[in-house]
């Protein structure tokens, strides 16, 4: 079984040389750390920066350059700023190639929710719809099961959803699927994860064809 | 050059009144327009109908006009950090409006350019879209937005000249430059107000004619909401 | 009777103090050799400059800095360059207060013709389309009468139309006048011109409420 | 940092061919990416389908691929200056569609920004509207306008670096901003491609991301179409 970190580790073999990413607040913030060197990869945040580098070090901190999470960033050479209208020409406009953000549930058609829950207080969707709905390709960073052990993949979403039909990978502890249009199709499994243990933390339609690898980190 | 700029924050926000709608610049605490916001709260201006990325902290940027409960309603991407908004929200005294990051950037900037409204995949098939204009364009669907209608768009930048030029730095440009022109009348405030002629007329970022007035704001806090650093190596 | 300079000469009076002025090619270029001295009034060319100047002098020419008329020109202090889009929403978003164009035909109701004469190599519309239909203020500066003697002021327009109901004021070689719900209400006279002579070259309806004055250049 | 920087012309225009749909960034000849129009003349590519706001003159600029026939198709604003064009529309040979300039630069921004279509009261009531989608909003009355659908964009800018990254000059800025990331493949080339991390991040026009190719161009002729100067006081 994965934590955070394992998630994150495996997702970042998601990252190709070439591509511009945009990664969401929790889980996907940490993908960065596991990058390959030897790929060349931008980091888009949609208030308005690309070629994100590390945190400043102590003191060198400057109010008027944060990504989306608020935090105190740096950039790297070749990095530019940009209003939030053209941030999200870039998002919308599909010139972002990777979107990484984490959800409560999936459904097995790809829908996505993470935004709201009734009942609590709604913080809001800030960039989610909007990177939901136009990138091509989704990866959903989450834990397999809610802390109440029920399967976050589902049929349906139980909760508002963020956008419809646009996941195409979901990595968690367990597991690593691909949705397709007749379910989750289990792709690999998390070490010392059995395809039995996954199958059970999976509401929705599970696909397993042929042998599971164990993921490979 | 048309001289755009005012003497003081007080000029800067003659006409505001109550129950007006307004825009503010600002991606959290980043780049929001300080002194216009220090000026509301001083005015006591009441019933406002706020279009903003953010709702501020309980003690700073539009925290400030929540604590004065001057705030009927907020439309906004994301209103988390802030224990008096949620407090008003659940009461039912605040109104509030959550709608996409980029749909509300470009509803800004479809007022500045007069487009009436823009179509958007942002938030099809949720609730967002609830009651709204759905359309299908080449198999993929969109929603209708309208562009948005305010009274006065208050924004800030790092530089700016008498002829209401500016240029944003870093990350606090965000929604900045397109609320400009997207209001009635915009006031643009700037940590520094130059000579005019000395910006490159290159490299300015909101051309004078989307800015009504402009001031030199008084002080900057520029409060950080995560200080997030590593340590230096030795 | 004026000539393009007379007309360019009374347009400039319309001219008010902080005005953002787009000027059309032909008569219009002139208005600003008219303009006071103790307004200040800034000039927008729509293919991207704001704060354009005189012509540059002999041997300082920039292929880089043009107007709409590919003419080269300079820029004054305050003046800022900017994309094609970025120009159009300054004039579609009536920022620009002030627009004044060249016609070879208005309509009693404020339509105006002014890019096409069919069987005849059409060049295309520019900007103009664009222009009358957001500018607020669309005030047009031609001859009252074409070459062939014909009025080009019309009950409705013979050529392609440009724009519909946006023309505020025409000032020609005979007469300002402004376009009302009711027809042309005759408001100036050229110097030297009699009411009739204004009425007989107008085949569009006319009103002549009172003593019309003469001009005041 | 993502690599966008080819070795020449003959590398950025890889995989072009007869009966594409190409955009060209300038205004008149300002501005224009004369490296990749004159590749295309050597190419001898055919049947082209071209958006720009103008055609060039005879000897120039776009007029060079009318002089070589290799354009089926221009979709422009204003397109004098150029006799072979107008003797290939005149026989037919040539098909032009000319759409108002605001029109044409928002339905390149469309296609950058991922919008399928806008609002726009350009042109409404004329036969520029005729066929086409109208539709009222507050009184006004508004036509339909898609976003273009281009293989290439070819667009010229004055610095560049091998990110992509862009800065423009003077009103040799133009259409290029807007074309850029608005067809499947954006070429862009620059007068002087300098080292990645010496352009200002706050001054970049054109982020790298919206640029697939770039390369300094060998020549630059700039020519001017209408020399207008005045006396030098003595």
């Amino acid at each position: 079984m994965l934590d955070k970190n394992g998630i994150a580790k495996r997702i970042a073999k998601e990252v190709q040389d070439g591509y511009y990413v945009n990664l969401g607040i929790g889980i996907p913030t940490l993908v960065a750390n596991y990058v390959r060197d030897d790929i060349e990869v931008e980091f888009q945040s949609e208030n308005g920066v690309l070629g994100m580098g590390p945190f400043p070090f102590e003191g060198e901190e400057d109010a008027d350059i944060i990504n989306a999470g608020k935090q105190t960033i740096t950039t790297l050479p070749g990095a530019s700023f940009f209003d939030s209208a053209t941030s999200f020409s870039m998002i919308r406009g599909q010139h972002v190639d990777l979107t990484i953000l984490g959800a409560m549930e999936v459904s097995e058609d790809g829908d996505i929710a993470n935004w709201k829950i009734p009942g609590k207080m709604v913080k809001g969707m800030g960039g989610a719809m909007d990177l939901v709905a136009s990138a091509e390709n989704i990866i959903v960073a989450m834990m397999h099961t809610n802390r109440a052990g029920a399967s976050k993949l589902l049929k349906h979403c139980s909760l508002p959803l963020t956008g419809v039909a646009c996941v195409k990978k979901v990595v968690t502890n367990l597991a690593v699927m691909q949705v397709t249009p007749n379910g989750f199709k289990l792709l690999e499994r998390a070490p010392g994860v059995s395809v039995e243990e996954i199958q059970n933390a999976t509401e929705g339609h599970l696909i397993i064809d042929g042998d599971i690898p164990e993921m490979d980190l | 050059m048309i001289n755009k700029k005012v003497a003081n924050v007080q000029e800067a926000l003659e006409g505001v009144s109550d129950n007006m709608t307004f825009m503010f610049g600002g991606f959290g605490l980043s780049g929001i327009p300080e002194n216009s916001i220090a000026e509301l709260v001083r005015l006591g201006t009441k019933g406002l109908k706020c279009i903003s990325n953010n709702a501020g902290v309980d003690d700073f940027g539009l925290g400030l006009l929540l604590q004065g409960k001057q705030i009927d309603k907020m439309t906004s991407s994301y209103v988390g950090e802030n224990d008096e908004f949620e407090r008003q929200m659940l009461s039912g005294e605040l109104e509030v409006e959550l709608i996409p990051q980029g749909t509300l950037a470009e509803r800004c900037r479809a007022a500045q350019a007069g487009f009436p409204a823009i179509y958007t995949p942002a938030g099809y098939g949720t609730e967002v879209a609830e009651g709204k204009e759905t359309r299908e364009f080449d198999g993929k669907m969109y929603v209708l937005e309208y562009a948005f209608k305010a009274d006065f768009a208050f924004v800030k930048a790092w530089k700016g000249d008498a002829a209401g030029n500016l240029v944003f730095k870093g990350t606090a440009r965000n929604f900045n430059p397109n609320m400009c022109g997207a209001a009635k009348i915009t006031v643009a405030e700037v940590e520094e107000l130059v000579p005019v002629g000395t910006l490159d007329p290159n490299q300015i970022h909101i051309p004078g004619i989307f800015v009504k007035r402009i001031f030199q704001g008084e002080t900057y806090e520029k409060r950080i909401e995560q200080r997030t650093v590593r340590a230096k190596a030795n």
